[in-house]
C-alpha cells in the first residue's frame, strides 16, 4: 500500500524539478544542432545539400527505436511488478514513439525521392518501419479501448513485450537482407563512415532529440498522474454518494 | 428532425470520447493494402495496375469491419429498443446513424485514401478518381452494410441466406468503382462509371433504410 | 537458408542472376554498382550499362529518367526482365551506401587510391552476402 | 378518461403459445402487477405491450381504438424499461438522460430534477463507466419521469436497487398514477404499491404446448 | 483429455447449428479474390502471377475477419469463466478451441482454394502449392489471431482493433506461403519456403496458446 | 474434515482497493452468506475465491494449504455460478449440461434427475434461445448438482427465480451442506438457509480510496 501511495508523488516531485532543466537543454541543443546542420557543415560529396535531411531523419530514426524499446521495458516491468508508474510511463511513450517514426518515415520518403529516384520501395527497412509504426498504433489502441484503465494498460503492455522482436528485424534488416536503404553509418561495428564535420551535428540532434523525448515524458507522465487522481477522486465521488444515499 | 439530429450527435459525440475509432479503420485500410506488395511481390508496375482494385477492395473490408458493430452496442445495452420505441421512424434513426458512421469512418477513409494511391504506385489522376469513387461508393457501402449489420443482430432467425445476399450487393459498386478508375489511368472517358455508381448510391438510399429497419424490428422481436 | 524464392529480398545480385535461371517473363530486380566504363548513352533517353557485383556483371537497357546520383562507381538498382542475357530495364534506383564526407576530402581520398579500395570491399560483401 | 386494454390476446414464441385468451384493461390512474412463475410470459407480455412484438390474435387498444391504426402515437405516449440499463459508458449521467429526452422531442424538463428524485444529482457529470449496477439503474427510471409518458411498461423495475432507492421508485410510480398515468410492472417481489391490479399469467398459459 | 474433446465437439456443434460460418468465410474468400478480374482485366498471365498472392491475402482476410468472434460468445455469456475454472489447463483449452475454429473456418478455406486457383488461372502444381502452403500457414494464422482475439476481449472496438494488431503479425506467413507458391510456379526449389512456413507454425503452436491463455486471464480478472 | 480459510485478503480493482486485511473461515457442512451494500466488492471476493482474481494481499489456504501451490486442484474441486448463465441457445438444455459434466471430467451423474430437481424437466430438449431470465438461471443451478464440486462459490443465485425455484435452490444448498460440501453465497435478499455464517464486506472497506 505504502508503496504504491508514495512513489507517484516523490515522481511528480522529481518531475516538477527535472523538466524546467531538460527543457533547457533540449533548446539549447536543437537550436545548436540546427544551425550547424544547415549552415555549418558541409555538404555531401555525392548528394550535396540534400545531405541535410539526414539530421532530422536519422536521429528520428533511431528515437523510434529506442522509445518502442523503452516501452516495451517498461510495459514489461509493469506486467511483473504491477507498477502504475512502469504502465504510465509505457503510455506516455507511446505517442511520442509513433511522431519519431512517422517523422522518420515522412523524412526518409522525402529523401528518397531525391536520392533513390522514388518515394517510398517495399524493402525490408521501409516495410519493418511502417510495422513499427503500427505497432505503436496498436498499442495507442488497445490501450484505451477498454472500460476498464487497468485492462488496457496491460493488454497493450503485453503487446508491447511481444512486438519488441520487431526492433533488431529493423536495425539488421540491412544486414540480413539486400535492401535499398544504406546499411548504417554511425552504429556500426567497424567505426563511423561519415565525416566528423557531419557526424558531430548528427550526434547533437541525437542528444537533442532524447532530452527533448525524457522532456515530453516527464510532462506526460505528470498529466497521466493527474488523470489517475481525478479518476480516483470521481470514484469516491461515486462511493461517497452512495454512502451519502445510503 | 430535432430528434434525428441528437442521434448523429450522440454518435459523433461516442466515436470522438471513444476515441479512434477512425484512426484504427484508416489503419486496417492501409495495413489490408499493405499485404498486396508482400502479395503479389513489390514490383512496382505491376502495383500500379492493381493499384486501384486493391485500394477498392480494402476499402470495402475496412467499412465492412467497422460497420459490423454499428447496431451492436446499442442492441446489447438495450438503447436500440428504446430507439425503436421512440416517436421517430425508424428508417431515419437508420440514416441518421448510417450518416454518423459514414462521418467518422467513410470520411477518414477517402481522406487517406491518396496515401494509398502513393503507396501503391497510383499515379495523380487514378488518385483522383480514387478519392471521388470513393467518396460515392462507401456511401452505397455503408447503407449496404447497415442492413447487414441489421440482419446480422437478429441472425438468430435464419438470417444466413439474407446476410450472403449482402455481400454480392457489394460487387457492383466495386466493378464500378474500380472500372472508374481503371478508364481514368487508362485515359478512357469515365463518366458512365461514375453514373452508375452515383444511381447505385441513389438506389441503396432508398431501398437500405427500409431493409434495415425491418430487420432491425425482427431482431427485437 | 536460400532467401532467393522468399520475396523478403529487395534485389539479386548479378552473380544470382547469372548463376540461376530465372523464367524470362518473371520480373526481378537486379543491384549493384554500375562498371565503370560501361555507360553508354546511345542518343534519346535509352542508356546502356553493366550491373556488377565484382565477380559478374550483367548489361542492362533502359529508356528513361536517371536518378540524379547515378554515375558510374556508384550503387544501383534495376528492376525488369531478362531477355536475351540483357537486362531490359523499366526502373532504376540509385542505391547509396553507407559513406558520408564533404566534397574535399572524397577528392582526397580518391588521389590516394583508398577509395577504389573501399569501392572493392563493398561489392565484396555484397556479393558475398548474396550466396 | 384514457382506457388501455387488451382482449384475446395470445403470443407464440419459439414456437410455442406462452399465453392465450388473455384479457385485461386498465384505465388512467391505475398500475397493474404482472405476476407468474418464470417463462410464464411476464416480459413477452409487456413487450407486446410495448409494440415491439406483435399478437398471434387479440387486439391491443387505446381508448377502444386499436393501436395497430396508430402505431406512432402509441410510441409516442409509452416509456419502456426493459432488462438492461441504456447508459453509455463515456457519456455523464446528465448526457445520458438528454439525449432520451432530446430524442422524444417531449418538451425537456429538468434532466437535474429527474435525478435528484432519485438521489443521485451528485452524479450528474460523472461517466456511465463509474456508475454501479444500481447507480445505472436509477438513471433509466430517471428517464421514465422526463419522458412524460403516460404509459409505463417496466419489466423488473427495482432489480439491483437498495431500499432507499426502491422507496423512491414507489413514490414516483404512485405519483405518476395520481396525476393520471399509467403503469404496467412485471415483478417477482411485492413492490408494495398502493392500489394496483393484479394479472396472474400462469392462469392464461394454455394446456397444450404445442400450437 | 475427454475434457477437451468435449470442447472440440461442443463447438462443432454450434458452428454447425448456427450455420453461418463456414459458408460466411468461404463466400467472403471468393469473392475478394473474384474481384481481382474485374479490377485487373482478364489478362491470363497476369492473374496467373498475382492469383497466389491475391488467393493468399484473401484467405488471410477471411481467417481474421472469422477469429474476431472466437472467445467473444464464451465471453459474453460467462462461459469463459466456466472453461477457465475447469480442472483443464486453460492452454490446452485454447488449443481445442482454435482447432475447431480452424475445422470450421481453414478447412474450408482450404477446401475452396483450388476454385480461386482456377478463377485466377494459376496452374496445377500452383494449386497443389497453394492449397499445401494454405494447411500449413492457416494453423499459424489461427494461432495468431487466438492471441489477438484474446487481447482484445471486452474492447470497444473489436474487429477493427484485433486486425491492427494481427496483421503486422501475419505479415511472415504471408510471405513465405507466397514465395513458395511463386517457386513452384517458376520451377524453383521450393522446400526451404516449406520449412519456413512449418517452423513458424510449429513455433506458433509453442508460443501462441499459452500467450492466449495468459491474456485470457487477464481478460477475466 | 476439509477447511477453506483466507487471512489478511486485500483486493485492488480498477486502480481502487475494494477490501482489506478481510479474514474468512469455512468448514465443510457450512455456508457463508457475503452481504454489504452495491459496490462493496462481494462479487470481486468471490472471483477471488474461485481463483479468476489475485488477492494483492494476503492467502487463501485449503486445509492450511495455500491454494496457490496447487491451483489446479483448488479448481478441481470448486462450482463457480456468476451473473451471467453460460446456456448456448442453440443447444437443447440438456445438451447444455452435459457439455460441462463432460467437460470436468466427473463421473456423470444424471442429467434429467439435475433438471428435475430444478422443476425443468419438461424442458431438457428445448433449446436454450427459447428459455426466459428464469429458465436459464435454473439450467445454470442444475450445472451444480452436476459439477459434484465440494465448494459452490455463487454469485447472487436467486436472480430471476420465482419462490418455487427458490425454494428448490434452498433445498438443494441445504443437502449440498449436508453432505459435507461447503457454499459461499452474495446475495442482497434473505435467503432463509439454516445456519449460515455471515461476512459483512463494508467492514473491511479501507477509509482512504485512493492509491
Ligand atoms: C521512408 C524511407 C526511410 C525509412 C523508413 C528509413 C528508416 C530508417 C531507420 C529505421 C533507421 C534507423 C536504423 C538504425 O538505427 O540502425 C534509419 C537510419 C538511417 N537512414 Fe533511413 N530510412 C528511410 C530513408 C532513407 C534515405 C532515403 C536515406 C538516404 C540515403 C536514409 C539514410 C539513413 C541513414 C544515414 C541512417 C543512419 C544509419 C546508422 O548509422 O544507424 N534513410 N533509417
Ligand atoms: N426470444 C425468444 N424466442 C423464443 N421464445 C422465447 C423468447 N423469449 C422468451 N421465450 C419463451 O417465452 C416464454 C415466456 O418468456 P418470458 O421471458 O416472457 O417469461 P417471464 O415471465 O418474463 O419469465 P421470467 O420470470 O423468467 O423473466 C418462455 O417460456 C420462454 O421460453
Ligand atoms: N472489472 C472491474 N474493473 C474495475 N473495477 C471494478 C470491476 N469490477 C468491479 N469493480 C469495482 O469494484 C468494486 C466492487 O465491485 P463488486 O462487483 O465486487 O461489488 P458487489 O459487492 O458485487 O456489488 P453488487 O451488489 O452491485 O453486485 C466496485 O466499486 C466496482 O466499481
Ligand atoms: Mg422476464
Ligand atoms: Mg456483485
Amino acid at each position: 500500500m505504502l508503496k504504491i501511495v508514495l512513489q507517484p508523488d516523490a515522481f511528480s516531485r522529481l518531475g516538477a524539478k527535472a523538466s524546467p532543466w531538460l527543457a533547457g537543454i533540449t533548446a539549447v541543443l536543437l537550436t545548436a544542432g540546427v544551425f550547424l546542420a544547415l549552415f555549418v557543415s558541409p555538404p555531401d560529396f555525392r548528394q550535396s545539400e540534400s545531405v541535410r535531411i539526414m539530421y532530422v531523419h536519422v536521429p528520428a530514426a533511431w528515437m523510434s527505436l529506442f522509445c518502442y524499446t523503452f516501452m516495451a521495458a517498461a510495459g514489461g516491468a509493469a506486467l511483473v511488478w504491477r507498477a502504475p508508474l512502469a504502465h504510465m510511463a509505457a503510455e506516455a511513450t507511446a505517442p511520442v514513439g509513433a511522431a519519431f517514426t512517422l517523422l522518420a518515415l515522412a523524412t526518409g520518403s522525402l529523401w528518397g525521392k531525391p536520392m533513390w529516384g522514388a518515394w517510398w520501395v517495399w524493402d525490408a527497412r521501409l516495410t519493418s518501419e511502417l510495422i513499427l509504426l503500427f505497432l505503436y498504433l496498436g498499442f495507442i489502441a488497445l490501450n484505451t479501448a477498454f472500460d476498464d484503465p487497468t485492462r488496457g494498460a496491460r493488454a497493450a503492455a503485453t503487446l508491447a513485450v511481444v512486438g519488441i522482436v520487431m526492433v533488431p528485424i529493423i536495425k539488421y534488416s540491412v544486414d540480413w537482407w539486400s535492401t535499398l536503404h544504406q546499411p548504417a553509418s554511425v552504429l556500426r561495428m567497424s567505426g563511423p563512415t561519415i565525416a566528423a564535420e557531419m557526424l558531430v551535428p548528427l550526434l547533437i540532434m541525437a542528444v537533442g532529440y532524447t532530452t527533448f523525448f525524457l522532456y515530453v515524458l516527464l510532462i506526460r507522465m505528470a498529466t497521466l498522474l493527474n488523470n489517475a487522481r481525478i479518476r480516483a477522486l470521481r470514484q469516491r465521488q461515486v462511493r461517497t454518494g452512495w454512502e451519502a444515499a445510503r | 428532425m430535432r430528434g434525428l439530429a441528437a442521434i448523429v450527435r450522440r454518435d459523433l459525440r461516442l466515436a470522438l470520447r471513444q476515441g479512434m475509432d477512425s484512426v484504427m479503420v484508416v489503419a486496417f485500410f492501409v495495413l489490408a493494402t499493405m499485404l498486396f506488395p508482400f502479395g503479389v511481390g513489390p514490383d512496382a508496375n505491376l502495383l500500379a495496375r492493381i493499384g486501384a482494385g486493391v485500394g477498392w477492395v480494402a476499402a470495402l473490408l475496412a467499412s465492412l469491419l467497422a460497420l459490423e458493430r454499428l447496431f451492436q452496442a446499442d442492441y446489447e445495452d438495450g438503447s436500440l429498443e428504446l430507439l425503436a420505441l421512440s416517436p421517430l421512424p425508424l428508417e431515419g434513426i437508420v440514416l441518421a446513424k448510417v450518416g454518423a458512421h459514414w462521418l467518422t469512418t467513410g470520411l477518414p477513409l477517402i481522406v487517406a485514401s491518396p496515401l494509398i494511391a502513393l503507396l501503391m504506385n497510383v499515379g495523380a489522376e487514378g488518385c483522383g478518381a480514387l478519392v471521388l469513387t470513393l467518396l460515392i461508393g462507401t456511401t452505397t457501402l455503408s447503407l449496404i452494410g447497415a442492413v447487414g449489420a441489421a440482419l446480422t443482430l437478429g441472425a438468430r432467425r435464419g438470417g444466413v441466406l439474407l446476410s450472403l445476399l449482402v455481400l454480392p450487393l457489394y460487387i457492383p459498386t466495386l466493378i464500378f468503382g474500380v472500372g472508374t478508375v481503371a478508364a481514368v489511368i487508362d485515359g478512357f472517358p469515365a463518366w458512365a462509371n461514375v453514373m452508375m455508381l452515383a444511381a447505385i448510391a441513389v438506389g441503396a438510399l432508398a431501398l437500405c433504410p427500409w431493409a434495415a429497419a425491418a430487420a432491425l424490428r425482427q431482431a427485437l422481436e | 537458408l536460400n532467401a532467393l524464392e522468399s520475396g523478403i529480398v529487395f534485389f539479386h545480385s548479378p552473380s544470382e542472376v547469372t548463376e540461376k535461371a530465372f523464367p524470362p517473363d518473371r520480373r526481378i530486380r537486379i543491384g549493384g554498382l554500375v562498371e565503370q566504363g560501361s555507360v553508354n548513352r546511345s542518343g534519346g533517353s535509352t542508356v546502356a550499362f553493366k550491373i556488377t557485383d565484382m565477380a559478374h556483371a550483367v548489361p542492362v537497357r533502359y529508356t528513361g529518367l536517371l536518378p540524379d546520383l547515378f554515375a558510374e562507381g556508384q550503387g544501383v538498382v534495376a528492376e525488369g526482365f531478362l531477355k536475351g542475357g540483357v537486362f531490359m530495364a523499366d526502373e532504376v534506383l540509385a542505391k547509396h551506401d553507407e559513406n558520408y564526407m564533404p566534397p574535399e576530402a572524397s577528392a582526397a581520398l580518391k588521389e590516394s587510391g583508398f577509395w577504389q579500395h573501399m569501392k572493392d570491399q563493398q561489392a565484396n560483401k555484397a556479393s558475398g552476402k548474396a550466396k | 378518461m384514457d382506457t388501455f386494454s387488451g382482449s384475446g390476446l395470445a403470443c407464440l414464441r419459439g414456437g410455442r403459445v406462452v399465453f392465450a385468451g388473455l384479457d385485461f384493461a386498465l384505465r388512467a390512474g391505475e398500475a397493474m402487477l404482472l405476476v407468474g412463475p418464470n417463462g410464464s410470459g411476464k416480459s413477452t407480455l409487456l413487450r407486446l405491450m410495448a409494440g415491439l412484438l406483435r399478437p398471434m390474435e387479440g387486439e391491443l387498444r387505446w381508448n377502444g381504438q386499436p393501436i395497430g391504426d396508430d402505431p406512432d402515437g402509441h410510441r409516442g405516449r409509452l416509456a419502456y424499461l426493459g432488462h438492461h440499463d441504456p447508459v453509455k459508458p463515456v457519456l455523464s449521467a446528465a448526457e445520458n438522460l438528454a439525449f432520451w429526452a432530446a430524442l422524444d422531442g417531449r418538451p425537456r424538463a429538468s434532466v437535474e430534477g429527474a435525478l435528484e428524485r432519485f438521489g443521485i444529482a451528485h452524479l450528474a457529470e460523472v461517466p456511465g463507466r463509474f456508475l454501479s449496477a444500481g447507480q445505472k439503474r436509477r438513471v433509466n427510471l430517471a428517464r421514465l419521469l422526463l419522458s412524460g409518458a403516460s404509459l409505463w411498461l417496466l419489466d423488473e423495475p427495482t432489480t439491483a436497487l437498495d431500499q432507499q432507492a426502491a422507496a423512491a421508485f414507489r413514490e414516483a410510480t404512485a405519483a405518476h398514477c395520481e396525476a393520471g398515468g399509467m403503469a404496467v410492472l412485471a415483478t417477482h417481489v411485492e413492490l408494495g404499491l398502493p392500489a394496483v391490479r393484479r394479472l396472474a399469467l400462469d392462469a392464461f398459459a394454455p394446456t397444450e404446448a404445442m400450437p
